[in-house]
């Protein structure tokens, strides 16, 4: 067989792969909104949830999904970002740094119960925040961290060191050059790594059973007072999220169209995922834009 | 561009036995004694000392390795962030030893700007990329950055061509234009010294004839330092240049001097061997 | 650029002052009581129920109607299981622990100063899937079902199909239930496990010749419930106790209830929750029971 | 301060480019403060800036350190304070910590999920590696600009998907198809495996397609120039070059795919047992840990014996980051 005729081969197999692989999302994502995207209307949007009557919509989880995601990111993304630069700038290659390095992957590779069972004797039980929305986004953020530092690490470090010369070379110091010259250049790599992290914040459910908890009390939307009990903003009720709610509902629902609620919430969550990433890419473009450009 | 004028009287070294001209040494601003780098255990830069006259341009030329780039970035401490390395001796700027632990280094490179080989512009718009330098230096009010803006790209020979498209990308020139870029930066700090670490030598004869002209028109107000490999440019853009082999100035003088009737036959061999 | 700069300091002196708030919050929590006090009378102060996942739904619900009736209640209850419901409970770090085995059953749960409500019976019976051809049992047949002595469905007259046993999680209380009062306390033998009553049901509903056991609340048309000694299990059933596989389901305060948690307690026991929710959810109100149960396991008329 | 600056630089009369009144005259000058010798804040915000991020760094390790702490006092406390035995918990096959055997230790035989998490990894690593790497070659080689268009996307939704809805999809797809495929309920390692590859593939694929972009043009655009076809450009020298990064992007996708827990423990039926074929319900160490964590008592055995089911998983996903530093600086100083 001529060299030709492999390569032809190989890259029809290569073709062939990315087809199986884009046929296996096809088919879980049709899977889901078809099973699910009957069941979304305004009403199962907005309205609360039925313990045990038909009819219950996942309104007050939707919320919790995105007020849990935001506070978790404006908890881990700045943390992210100043060990990011730490090890990708200031660290020499001492064996304390190594270990830091060797101990933030370890996290990233724990089943997220674990995490969820330390947020849950840390942040529920000794900090005393109760299963508080709190407690569930500083949980995630423990969670993110390591894939967040790990990406942020590596696109500042893509930042070729010549930039850095250049930057010293007009008199910057290292922070300056590091804030003027090499984090809006390494934007665009902070936002995918952040787009991930969103990702797995919406669809983790494991580690805020312990700390989210998995109730909604009664939240109306109109009282915006971050104190008051029944705020949607305060950040000390218990929260269940689309994806725990799925969980709860797959493992203990007794409303009779349990199956629907959860198809329903399944395919809502994804669609809100696509929302999501894509709304970061557009705000990531614009903030590298206005970084750069004018 | 605040500066106490301070002669350094002319130096005699054993190893060198020059003999500078006396007008040379009274308007030197920028002068290397027995300057030494040394990577961990090897010397690259072995006890160099020269004096750069103001408003003048030197050439450093010699074989590739001969540590002419080390010497030229060891003038604004830019190998003081390469782990094991060690500088001796002393640089004198305006009367001050700029290795000595108590002057303030970002000063020294706002006062020294350097150029290096590759264009290398920030990923920002044309016009930030000259503002970065005094915006950060705490220039606040935009008519005075336009200002400074305008007139470096000007002095830089790429206010004509750049003058509408300020505000795009500076990634979106040619190499030459983004190394003109790299020097209206350079120049938007005002310095009094300008290193330029081989400018030309990634660029195409139409750009490399662009910056020399450049370098020619800037001589009148800066101090260069080039290092480069062209004799033909050396010969053409400097007034002294210096013959460095390993790590040793084994020749320095005016560039007629030089190029006619170089003093010591290694000279004489490099410069047939390029130019011949 | 400065501009830049100021940002980031600014996101991380927003980030302690939210921190600092969310800390001195919690401290201001009774000031916080005394306006929602002003605001609604009757309003306690937040309790937290957290327990067995079999309860979580009644106790929810009761919860959801307690609060329409007197708002400004807020009664957040979690799930976690029965084991984590007793030990916090215990602890004091709950108000309500729920649970459907006694404290004693749990080792390590010290049930001294705990005092047990029994707000409802759960009734749990054996279910297998629609075609296995077989609707009753005896107890010795669930009992060899579960111990893995009887392998085919023909053996007990159904179909010609291998039988597939599904436990429940160990530590849970339906299977602590239905293992003492169901198999008389014989050991099932080992075999796949599920903890979730939703997705066993969808397990049993699809999988030919599978058996596993629910609650009354899990029965629906994808499984059968199988009758054991020609009892069928409903209510009066168990009432009677002719039907022998239900428990209690406990709602535990550590020392006598006060405040809001005696407040639900006794919403619970009332009629609107007794006769009115329970029916509708498939639990058993246990004002209707006629029979005592005691952590033993010893029966006594009421 | 100048006594010492004058004994530092031992003004040495012979080699001293200028006289030594001129050199008092530079340390007058540094009196008048020279504009270089004055301090700027510069060096206040550099202080400032690597302070903020040191702080980051100690706060991310820290968080990582109690996590560790937490899993290793509470996971020893099986064998130091129930004094479970250790060759028990590797070798024993019954799980039933709660009962106490012949020699009075409790029954803590962690083998069946030991076997069936590292079967589970194994095999998903194995099925999906490929697929990740065939798709970066995609992506950087074959169709670059479409490739990143369409599967960048596709890759982050991929992430996004909740586990819990692939298990349920697990659940509804994957094991009746196995059950009528194959002998047995569908359950089993087989089902657990093609779940868990389509999870980790994300992970691997971004991985492996940074690897592959690391490999500089320049290596590409030669052994183009030796009139190699694209295929044999891209095993002789791609994948070559990037080997070490894509076993690192392999052995990440196995960590996270040994950390998974809520889909595995839907299809993989949790049988306590070790399993005699890849379509027989079996169990993985995070399955246990999910469903017992909330049926047991803190502080007691049981709870104790899940911990050291989490200080194994531990141990294990610290095996492979080492493993993945050792390939990456192996190959890369």
């Amino acid at each position: 067989m001529s060299a030709k005729s492999k390569d032809q081969l190989a890259t029809a197999g290569l073709y062939v792969i990315v087809g199986v692989i884009i046929t296996v999302l096809a088919g879980l994502l049709g899977f889901v909104f078809v099973k699910g995207l009957p069941q979304i209307s305004w009403q199962f949007i907005t309205s609360p949830p039925q313990i045990f009557q038909e009819g219950g919509g996942v309104g007050p989880q939707l919320f919790n999904s995105f007020y849990l995601l935001v506070l978790t990111l404006i908890i881990s993304v700045p943390i992210a970002i100043g060990a990011g630069i730490y090890l990708a700038e200031y660290a020499k290659d001492h064996w304390v740094i190594r270990c830091i390095r060797v101990l933030i992957e370890v996290l990233s590779s724990l089943p997220s119960i674990v995490v969820g069972l330390f947020g849950f004797l840390f942040f529920v039980l000794y900090m005393g925040w109760g299963f508080s929305i709190l407690s569930g986004a500083f949980a995630l953020s423990v969670f993110n961290l390591p894939l967040l530092v790990r990406v942020v690490e590596q696109s500042i470090s893509s930042v070729p060191k010549s930039q850095r010369e250049a930057g010293w070379a007009l008199g910057f110091s290292k922070w300056e050059t590091i804030i003027t010259v090499i984090l809006p250049a390494a934007l665009p790599g902070i936002v995918t790594g952040v787009i991930l992290a969103s990702g797995r914040v919406f669809g983790e459910a494991a580690a805020l059973i312990y700390t989210a908890g998995m109730s909604t009390p009664i939240i109306d939307f109109t009282n915006w007072n971050p104190l008051s009990p029944t705020s949607p903003l305060n950040p000390f009720r218990p929260a269940e999220t689309m994806a725990v709610h799925i969980w709860k509902i797959n493992g203990e629902g007794i409303m009779p169209d349990a199956a629907a609620i959860s198809d329903g919430a399944a395919a809502l969550l994804i669609i809100s995922i696509l929302f999501f990433n894509f709304a970061s890419r557009i705000i990531g473009n614009l903030m590298f834009k206005k970084m750069s450009a004018n | 561009m605040q500066s106490v004028a301070l002669q350094p009287v002319t130096m005699k070294t054993d190893r060198t036995k020059l003999v500078d001209s006396p007008d040379f040494q009274r308007n030197s601003v920028l002068q290397t004694t027995n300057l030494s780098v040394y990577y961990g255990g090897h010397c690259a830069v072995d006890q160099v000392s020269l004096t750069f006259p103001k408003q003048s341009v030197t050439a450093l030329i010699g074989p590739s390795g001969c540590g002419k780039s080390t010497f030229l970035r060891s003038i604004n401490r830019m190998n003081d962030d390469i782990d094991q390395c060690r500088t001796e001796g002393e640089v004198f700027y305006q009367g001050v030893d700029l290795h000595s632990p108590y002057v303030n280094l970002h000063e020294i490179r706002k006062q020294i700007g350097m150029v290096f080989q590759r264009p290398v512009p920030f990923a920002k718009s044309i016009f930030k990329n000259v503002a970065a330098g005094p915006m950060r230096d705490g220039v606040k009010d935009k008519k005075e950055l336009q200002r400074i803006v305008e007139d470096s790209l000007k002095k830089a020979a790429l206010w004509e061509e750049v003058k509408d498209q300020l505000h795009t990308s500076a990634l979106s020139l040619s190499g030459g234009q983004q190394q003109r870029l790299c020097i209206a930066r350079a120049l938007a700090m005002q310095p009094s010294v300008l290193l330029l670490d081989e400018p030309a030598s990634a660029l195409d004869p139409v750009s490399t004839a662009k910056i020399e002209e450049l370098i020619s028109q800037l001589k009148k107000d800066y101090t260069i330092v080039i290092v480069t490999h062209n004799m033909q440019q050396a010969a053409r853009i400097s007034d002294k240049v210096a013959y460095f082999y390993m790590g040793r100035v084994i020749e320095h003088g005016t560039t007629e001097q030089i190029f006619t009737n170089p003093r010591h036959d290694q000279t004489a061999h490099y410069i047939n061997g390029r130019i011949g | 650029m400065k501009k830049r700069n100021r940002i980031t300091v600014l996101a991380f002196v927003l980030l302690c002052t939210w921190v600092v708030a969310a800390c001195s919050s919690t401290k201001a929590n009774d000031s916080d009581k005394g306006e929602a006090k002003q605001e609604t009378e009757q309003a306690a102060e937040p309790i937290m129920a957290v327990g067995s996942s079999a309860l979580q739904p009644l106790v929810e619900a009761a919860a959801q109607q307690y609060t329409i009736q007197n708002p400004g209640a807020v009664i957040n209850i979690q799930g976690g299981g029965s084991g984590t419901g007793l030990s916090k409970i215990s602890e004091g770090a709950v108000d309500i622990g729920n649970s459907d085995v006694f404290a004693e059953e749990k080792e390590g749960v010290d049930a001294s100063n705990l005092v047990d409500h029994k707000v409802a019976v759960v009734g749990m019976g054996p279910v297998s899937h629609p075609e296995t051809g077989v609707e009753d049992v005896t107890t010795e047949e669930l009992i060899g079902i579960f111990t893995g002595e009887i392998k085919n469905w023909k053996e007990l007259g159904g179909v010609d199909q291998e039988i597939i046993v599904i436990n429940r999680a160990k530590g849970s209380g339906t299977r602590a239930t239905f293992e003492a009062f169901a198999l008389q306390g014989k050991e099932p033998m080992d075999a796949q496990e599920q903890d979730s009553s939703g997705t066993v049901r969808k397990i049993v509903g699809e999988t030919p010749g599978a058996i596993s056991y629910l609650a009354f609340s899990y029965f629906d048309q994808t499984t059968t419930a199988l009758k054991v000694n020609g009892v069928t299990p409903d209510r009066k059933s168990v009432e009677s106790n002719d039907w022998e596989i239900w428990a209690y389901q406990h709602m535990y305060t550590n020392g006598e209830a006060k405040g809001l948690a005696k407040e639900l307690i006794d919403y619970m026991l009332s009629e609107d929750v007794q006769e009115t929710l329970l029916p509708e959810m498939d639990y058993l109100p246990v004002t209707g029971m006629q029979v005592e149960r005691d952590a033993q396991g010893t029966v006594t008329k009421k | 301060m100048h006594k010492e600056l004058s004994q530092k630089s031992d003004y040495n009369l012979q080699v001293s480019p200028i006289s030594k009144g001129e050199y008092m005259m530079a340390k007058m000058i540094k009196e008048t403060e020279h504009p270089l010798y004055r301090k700027s804040n510069k060096m206040r915000m550099e202080r400032f800036g690597k302070g903020l991020t040191f702080l980051s760094v100690a706060l991310a390790a820290a968080i990582t350190a109690a996590i560790l702490f937490l899993v290793f006092s509470k996971g020893l406390s099986t064998f130091i304070m129930n004094d479970g035995s250790v060759k028990d918990f590797f070798t024993g096959t019954t799980w039933n910590p709660a009962e106490v055997n012949s020699l009075g230790k409790p029954i803590i035989g962690a083998l069946p999920f030991l076997v069936g998490s590292l079967a589970v990894t194994g095999i998903s690593a194995l099925l999906s590696a490929p697929l990740a790497i065939g798709a970066a070659i995609f992506m950087s080689e074959i169709a670059p600009k479409t490739g990143k268009r369409i599967m960048q996307p596709v890759i982050e939704l991929l992430v996004g998907i909740p586990s819990v809805v692939y298990g349920f999809i697990g659940l509804t797809v994957v094991v009746p198809f196995l059950r009528d495929l194959f002998p047995g309920s569908g359950f089993g390692i087989a089902a657990g495996t093609i779940v868990l590859s389509v999870m980790i593939l994300p992970t691997v694929t971004s991985l492996a397609l940074d690897a592959i972009q690391a490999v500089p043009r320049s290596l590409r655009e030669a052994s183009l120039a030796l009139g190699s076809t694209r295929w044999q450009m891209i095993c002789e020298v791609v994948l070559k070059t990037a080997k070490p990064g894509l076993m690192m992007a392999v052995i990440f996708g196995m960590a996270r795919a040994f950390g998974e827990a809520l889909a595995v423990q839907m299809v993989i039926g949790n049988a306590a047992v070790i399993p005699h074929s890849l379509f027989e319900p079996a169990s993985t160490l995070t399955s246990i840990l999910t469903m017992g964590m909330g049926y047991t008592v803190m502080g007691q055995i049981e709870n104790n014996a899940l911990w050291s089911l989490a200080l194994v998983l531990l141990l294990m996903s610290l095996f492979f980051t080492i493993t993945v530093r050792m390939i990456g600086k192996g190959k890369s100083s």
